[in-house]
C-alpha cells in the first residue's frame, strides 16, 4: 500500500538516528521511543536481584520519554503497554481547588502540551490513536486529548516481529501502516528508510531529520529492501486470523443474548489488565483526591468496564452483575458499538488482551467463533440464556 | 478550561424535601455564564462537591424561570453525603445542561399525562413547571404522582399549589400501608390509579418516571389506555461519570446515555437492550 | 470518633482543619515534624489530659485522634495520615490486659506487629512509627512518647519520600501535579 | 491424564456434580476449563503447565460460577491450602464441592511453555521449591502417579527477600516505590487471589474513600500495602496475583515477606487445614511486642 511513496523516502542510519535522537533531547524536545526501561528504575543489582524473576523476560519494553538515545529498543516485540498512556495518562489532573472561605478557587490544567516525537511506534498503537481520535471529538471536544495529538508528530516503525496474537490485518491494520501517524521508519541495512505522510511529518523531516539523512545515491537498493521488507510483514500477518467485521458488528448487535456471547466470562477472573493494556480502551473514572482539608485535585484515571464498581449505581442497582455480561460489554463495545456508532472497530489487533490474561481468555479465539457465529447467519436466539458453561 | 472544568454555583437555597431528600437552589457565581446559561427541560448536569466528586442529576427547575436552578437529590452515596452537608452561601460545582431533552415544543396542542414515583417528580417537575409557565399552548393536562409513603413525597407544597389549579387534574397516592391518619390522598400503587384516572390517550403524550419496578408496571397501563409507544417519554438513569459521552460507562446497546439520552421514547426503550 | 479521612473531606469545622494542619514550618523556616497520634479513649487519651492538667512540658508537634480502642485503629489511618502530610505517627493504648474491651489490644497488636514490619520492608523508617501503651495514670509517659516520636522525626526530616510520591514523573514523562506541589523535587526520574 | 477424564466423565455423568473445573490446551498453553458435559471431558489435561489455582473460581464473587451448580475442582496439593482459606473463613460450603486432587512434581512459572515435560530449575515456579504438599490431601479423589521433589530454582522467593532486607531503608524505598509507580490499578492481584472474597473491596468503598483510585504512586502504594496485609496469615503463596500482573510487579516479595513475619512472631504457617484458626483475628496474651515501648 505504501509503494508509491517512494518517492519521499530518506534513509537514516542506525548512528544518525541516535545523533538525531540525542540533538532533539538536548533541545529540550520530548522523545518518546520503546525503550528497555528494566523492570523498575532502581538500582541495576536491586532490579537484577529482586525484581526480575527467573524465567521472566529479562527486559521489560515500554514506551518511554527517553534521557538518552541509547535507551531506544527500535524493532523489538511489542511494548508492554500501548502507547495511549502519553495521550490519555494513565491519570492526569482535570481541576484543582482551593478553598478560600466560602469560596472557591479553581485551576485547570494546560491543554497547549510543548511538541514532541513519538518513534518507533507500533503500527496498531499509532491507529488506535486516530480511532479513539472520534470518540473524543464528537459533539464535545476533550481538550487534553487533543492538545496531547497535536503536540505529537508519531513515526510508525514497520513490523519485524509479530506473534499468534497479533491480527492487525484482520481489523483493518496493516504492520507497515501510518495510520494515527506522520510517517514511516522501515528497517532497512544499517538503518531505517524514513518517509513522511502528513504534513506534520513532513515538518518534522525538514526540519529535523533531513540533515541527517545518508547519500540519495544509496537509496535505490535500500527502496527495494524497505518494500520488501513491508511486503514481507504484510504475508506475514495475513494468515493469522480474517475475520468479517461488518458480520461480526450486526450479529453482536442482532444477539445480544446468543449464549456464545453470555458464557465469555467464566474464565474471566474481571480483572481490568485486557483494557489497561488495550491501546483503545479510553474508559476512565473522574475521582476526588484532596490534598489537604482546602485543597485538593481532580483526577481522571484509567477505567475499566470489567469490573462490577463500573456500573453499579449508589442505589445498589448494578446493571451489569456478573462477569459474562460485562466480558459481552467488551467485545460489544469494540465491535458492535463503536463501529455502529463512530464506523470503526474499536480494536487494533494488537493482542496484548490475549497475551495478558493468564486466565486464557484469548481475543482471537472469541473472535474466531464469533465470526463463525456471524458467516454462518446464525438467527437470534430469544429463549432464556442466562448464562451457562460452555461446550 | 476543559470541559471538565465546572463553573462555580452558589447555594442559594436548601429545602428539605423528606427525610432523605434535599433540593439546592443554585446560581451562577460568574454573572456572564449565568446570562448565557440556558437549558432544556430533561437535560441534566453534573454537580459537584470538591473533595467528594461529582453526581449526576437532572435539572429540576424550569427553564421558563432562568436566573437558578434546581436539583433534588436522595442521600444515597458519596457525593449525595457530602451536598447533604452544604449550606446556603457555600460553593459547589455545575457542568451542564447535557443530553437531550422532552420535546416540549412538539407537544403544543396536545394533552399530557404526567406519571411520576418517588424522587422521580424532580425531572418530571421541570416539564410541569415548563408547561404550566406556557399553560395555555397545551391541552388537557393530569399528574399522577405516589410515593412510599406520605414522608417520602417530594415537592410537596407544589403537589397542594397544582391540586389546587384548576386547569390541571393531579392525584396523589401513597403506596398502601404508607398512608398516615391525617392522609385524604389515594392510597394504591401509581399503576394502579393511572389505570383508574385513566386519562384519554386520543391526542396525548405521557411522561413518566420513578423507579424501575413502576415503569415496568405503568407501561401496560398506558398501552392498555392506548398510548403508543412513541408517545410515552421515559428519563433514564444510569450511573455517569463524564456527562460528555467519553468516560464510556452510560453505553447501553449502542446508545450513550449522556448523549442519546436521558430522554427516551418507550419505543425507543424496547429496542435497546434490557441492560439498564 | 473522626478519622483523618472524615476531616479531610469536605465539611470538616474550622476547628478541625486546625487540629489536622499542625504547627507550619516556622518562620524561620526551621522544620517542624507533623506527628500524628491515634490513641485509644479509655487509657491513653485519658493519659494525654492527664499530660496536659498536670501541665507537663512537651513538644507541641502531636494532633491526636481519638478512638474508641486501638482495636479500631486499622493501618489504613496510618498510611492516610502519611499521604496527607505527617512525618511521624504514634499509636497508643491501654495496656496488655486492660483493655476496656478486654482484648482489642491484643488483637491490634498482632495487626501492628505485621504492619510495622512490612512497613520496614518497604522502606518506611521505623523510627516514624512509634507504638506505645500508655495508661490513663502515665502523663509522664505521655510526654516521654511525645517527645521521643518528635525527636526522632526531626532527625529524620520531613517525610519527602511519601509526600513526594504524588509529583514522581511517570514513563510517560509528565509529572504528577498537584495544586500544592509538594516537596518534590524531581527524584526518582527513570533511567 | 485418561484417569483425570474417566473421572470427570463419569462424576458428570451420575450428576454427581454439574461443572468440572480443571486444566485444558488453549492456544496460548494450558488454561482453566469449565466443563458441563461428560462428552467435553476429554479436554481436561494436567501437567506441569497446570499452574493456575483453580480455587479462585470458588469464590462467592463469581456468580457465572456458582449458579452452574454444585462442582468438582481439579486440585494440586498447594490448591488445596485455598480451598481450607476459603471453608475456614466460611465463603465456601463443603457440601458444594468435590475435590480431586493430582499428585504434582512442581509446575513451570509460565504455562505457556510448549514442552510438558517436568520443569528444570531454570523454568520451575519458585514457590515449588520445597512443597510439602506434593500429594494433596482432604480430597475426594487422588490421582496420578508419585512424583519427584522439585528441582531448585536458581533463585529462590526467600533469597530475592533476603537481598531486599540486606538493603538499606532507603534503597528499598526507591525499589518498592518504583515498583509500585508502574501499578495500572487493574486489581488483577485481587480479582485472581483465591482468598481475596470481599463483597466489597476495601479499594472500592468510598465512604470513607480509604485508597485513592487515581493510579498515582501514592495510591498505588497504599493499594499494594493493604492488599498484603489483608492476605496476612491467609496468603498460601499460589504467586497467582504476582502472574497475572500485567506489569510484572515482584508481588510474591511482599506476600513472602508477610508470611515470613507471621511465622516468626505468631508461629503460624498456613497449612490445608480448614479447622485451623488464622492467626489474625487471634492472639496470645504473651505475643512478642518488644517494639512497642
Amino acid at each position: 500500500m505504501s509503494d508509491e511513496r517512494h518517492a519521499d523516502e530518506l534513509y537514516l542510519t542506525e548512528e544518525s538516528l541516535t545523533r538525531l535522537v540525542d540533538e532533539l533531547l538536548t533541545a529540550g524536545t520530548e522523545v518518546i521511543a520503546p525503550a528497555v526501561t528494566g523492570s523498575c528504575a532502581s538500582p541495576a543489582a536491586i532490579a537484577s536481584a529482586a525484581c526480575l524473576r527467573p524465567g521472566a523476560a529479562p527486559e521489560l519494553i515500554e514506551y518511554a520519554a527517553l534521557h538518552d538515545a541509547s535507551q531506544m529498543a527500535l524493532g523489538r516485540g511489542l511494548p508492554n503497554l500501548s502507547l495511549k498512556g502519553f495521550f490519555l495518562p494513565q491519570e492526569e489532573a482535570l481541576v484543582s481547588w482551593r478553598r478560600r472561605g466560602t469560596g472557591l478557587e479553581l485551576r485547570g490544567p494546560r491543554v497547549d502540551a510543548p511538541s514532541r516525537i513519538a518513534l518507533g511506534v507500533k503500527p496498531c498503537d499509532a491507529a488506535a490513536l486516530e480511532i479513539v481520535d472520534k470518540v473524543m471529538n464528537w459533539d464535545t471536544k476533550d481538550e487534553l486529548w487533543n492538545g496531547r495529538r497535536e503536540a505529537t508528530t508519531v513515526f510508525t516503525l514497520a513490523c519485524p516481529v509479530e506473534d499468534e496474537s497479533c491480527f492487525c490485518a484482520a481489523v483493518g491494520g496493516t504492520p507497515d501502516g501510518t495510520r494515527g501517524a506522520d510517517g514511516l521508519f522501515t528497517p532497512v541495512e544499517g538503518g531505517y528508510m524514513v518517509q513522511a505522510t502528513t504534513d506534520k511529518g513532513r515538518a518534522f523531516i525538514d526540519s529535523h531529520l533531513a540533515a541527517h539523512a545518508g547519500e540519495p545515491a544509496q537509496s535505490d537498493s535500500l527502496r527495494r529492501q524497505a518494500a520488501g521488507f513491508r511486503s514481507a510483514a504484510r504475508e506475514r500477518i495475513a494468515g493469522h486470523l480474517a475475520i468479517d467485521g461488518p458480520a461480526i458488528r450486526d450479529w453482536v448487535a442482532a444477539n445480544f443474548d446468543d449464549p456464545l456471547l453470555t458464557s465469555l466470562g467464566i474464565r474471566c477472573n474481571g480483572c481490568g489488565a485486557c483494557t489497561s493494556v488495550c491501546p483503545t480502551c479510553h474508559c476512565f473514572d473522574i475521582v476526588d483526591e484532596p490534598d489537604g482539608v482546602s485543597c485538593g485535585t481532580r483526577r481522571r484515571c484509567w477505567d475499566t468496564c470489567q469490573t462490577g464498581r463500573f456500573t453499579s449505581h449508589a442505589s445498589g442497582h448494578n446493571p451489569r452483575e456478573d462477569q459474562n455480561v460485562r466480558f459481552r460489554q467488551r467485545i460489544n463495545h469494540k465491535f458492535a458499538i463503536y463501529p455502529l456508532r463512530f464506523g470503526e472497530i474499536l480494536c487494533t489487533g494488537c493482542g496484548r488482551c490475549t497475551r495478558v490474561c493468564h486466565a486464557g481468555q484469548d481475543l482471537v479465539e472469541i473472535l474466531s467463533e464469533i465470526d463463525d457465529a456471524a458467516r454462518r447467519g446464525r438467527p437470534a436466539v430469544t429463549a432464556d440464556s442466562d448464562g451457562g458453561g460452555e461446550g | 478550561m476543559t470541559i471538565y472544568q465546572p463553573d462555580l454555583v452558589t447555594v442559594v437555597d436548601v429545602i428539605d424535601e423528606t427525610p432523605d431528600t434535599r433540593s439546592l437552589r443554585l446560581e451562577f457565581q460568574d454573572e456572564a455564564t449565568r446570562e448565557a446559561f440556558g437549558f432544556h427541560s430533561g437535560q441534566f448536569g453534573e454537580y459537584s462537591v470538591f473533595g467528594a466528586g461529582e453526581a449526576t442529576f437532572c435539572i429540576a427547575s424550569p427553564p421558563t424561570r432562568p436566573g437558578a436552578i434546581e436539583c433534588c437529590f436522595k442521600l444515597v452515596g458519596k457525593v449525595t453525603t457530602a451536598l447533604r452537608e452544604v449550606d446556603i452561601g457555600d460553593t459547589i460545582g455545575f457542568r451542564g445542561p447535557y443530553g437531550n431533552w422532552f420535546p416540549v415544543d412538539e407537544w403544543r396542542g396536545k394533552d399530557v399525562v404526567f406519571v411520576a414515583g418517588g424522587i422521580g417528580l424532580a425531572p418530571v417537575r421541570c416539564v410541569i413547571w415548563n408547561i404550566l409557565d406556557r399553560r395555555d399552548e397545551f391541552g388537557d393536562l393530569t399528574i399522577v404522582y405516589g410515593a412510599r409513603t406520605v414522608q417520602d413525597l417530594v415537592y410537596k407544597r407544589e403537589l397542594q399549589e397544582w391540586q389546587a389549579r384548576d386547569d390541571v387534574t393531579t392525584v396523589v397516592t401513597v403506596d398502601p400501608g404508607g398512608e398516615t391518619p391525617e392522609w385524604e390522598g389515594r392510597v394504591g400503587f401509581v399503576p394502579t390509579v393511572l389505570a383508574e384516572v385513566a386519562p384519554s390517550a386520543a391526542n396525548a403524550v405521557a411522561v413518566i418516571c420513578g423507579p424501575p419496578v413502576m415503569i415496568k408496571f405503568s407501561f401496560p397501563v398506558l398501552e392498555k389506555l392506548g398510548f403508543a409507544d412513541d408517545a410515552v417519554y421515559t428519563t433514564l438513569e444510569m450511573r455517569m461519570k463524564c456527562g460528555v459521552g467519553k468516560c464510556g460507562r452510560c453505553n447501553i446497546g449502542s446508545v450513550y446515555v449522556c448523549k442519546d439520552g436521558p430522554v427516551f421514547t418507550a419505543a425507543q426503550l424496547k429496542k435497546l437492550p434490557a441492560e439498564y | 470518633m473522626k478519622t483523618p479521612d472524615e476531616l479531610r473531606t469536605y465539611g470538616a469545622t474550622a476547628d478541625d482543619r486546625s487540629a489536622i494542619d499542625g504547627p507550619d514550618a516556622s518562620p524561620a523556616g526551621k522544620f517542624e515534624p507533623r506527628i500524628t497520634a491515634f490513641v485509644c479513649n479509655w487509657c491513653t487519651y485519658t493519659g494525654a489530659d492527664l499530660a496536659g492538667t498536670s501541665r507537663l512540658h512537651m513538644a507541641t508537634n502531636v494532633r491526636i485522634i481519638r478512638l474508641p480502642c486501638t482495636g479500631r485503629i486499622d493501618p489504613l489511618f496510618i498510611i492516610k495520615a502519611f499521604e496527607r502530610g505527617a512525618d511521624g505517627v504514634i499509636v497508643s493504648g491501654c495496656h496488655p490486659a486492660d483493655c476496656h474491651y478486654t482484648s482489642g489490644n491484643y488483637h491490634a497488636r498482632r495487626r501492628f506487629t505485621v504492619f510495622r514490619e512490612l512497613a520496614v520492608f518497604l522502606g518506611i523508617d521505623p523510627g516514624r512509627l512509634t507504638f506505645s501503651w500508655v495508661s490513663a495514670s502515665e502523663g509522664a509517659k505521655w510526654r516521654d512518647v511525645v517527645d521521643g516520636a518528635v525527636s526522632r522525626a526531626r532527625e529524620l526530616g520531613p517525610f519527602e519520600g511519601y509526600h513526594g510520591l504524588v509529583d514522581r514523573p511517570s514513563l510517560t514523562g509528565e509529572s504528577f501535579a498537584t495544586i500544592e506541589d509538594l516537596l518534590g523535587d524531581g527524584s526518582g526520574e527513570r533511567s | 491424564m485418561k484417569e483425570l477424564q474417566e473421572l470427570a466423565r463419569t462424576l458428570l455423568a451420575d450428576g454427581e456434580v454439574e461443572l468440572v473445573i480443571g486444566w485444558e490446551e488453549g492456544r496460548r498453553g494450558a488454561r482453566p476449563a469449565f466443563i458441563t458435559s461428560p462428552d467435553d471431558a476429554d479436554r481436561l489435561i494436567f501437567d506441569a503447565r497446570c499452574v493456575h489455582n483453580l480455587a479462585t473460581y470458588l469464590s462467592p464473587r463469581r456468580p457465572q460460577v456458582t449458579r452452574l451448580g454444585k462442582l468438582a475442582l481439579v486440585v494440586k496439593g498447594c490448591d488445596v491450602k485455598a480451598v481450607a482459606g476459603l471453608l475456614r473463613e466460611e465463603q465456601l460450603s463443603s457440601d458444594r464441592l468435590v475435590l480431586i486432587g493430582v499428585r504434582c512434581g512442581g509446575v513451570f512459572e509460565e504455562p505457556a511453555l510448549k514442552d510438558p515435560a517436568q520443569p528444570t530449575s531454570e523454568t520451575v515456579a519458585p514457590r515449588c521449591y520445597g512443597c510439602d504438599n506434593r500429594e494433596p490431601a482432604r480430597v475426594a479423589y487422588l490421582l496420578g502417579e508419585p512424583q519427584p521433589e522439585p528441582p531448585m530454582p536458581a533463585t529462590t522467593i526467600d533469597d530475592r527477600v533476603a537481598m531486599l532486607d540486606a538493603l538499606s531503608p532507603d534503597e528499598r524505598w526507591q525499589f518498592w516505590t518504583d515498583q509500585f509507580s508502574k501499578c495500572v490499578r487493574c486489581y488483577a492481584c485481587r480479582q485472581v487471589c483465591p482468598l481475596c472474597v470481599c463483597e466489597q473491596c476495601i479499594a472500592d468503598k468510598t465512604m470513607p474513600q480509604w485508597i485513592e483510585t487515581a493510579s498515582h504512586p501514592r495510591g498505588n502504594l497504599a493499594w499494594n500495602l493493604i492488599r498484603a496485609l489483608h492476605l496476612a496469615g491467609r496468603c498460601v503463596g499460589c504467586g497467582e496475583c504476582e502472574r497475572f500482573c500485567p506489569v510484572d510487579i515482584p508481588l510474591s516479595l511482599l506476600n513472602r515477606k508477610v508470611q515470613q513475619i507471621v511465622e516468626e512472631r505468631f508461629d503460624y504457617v498456613v497449612s490445608d487445614d480448614p479447622e485451623r484458626p488464622a492467626p489474625i483475628g487471634d492472639y496470645r496474651p504473651d505475643d512478642q511486642e518488644e517494639f512497642i515501648k
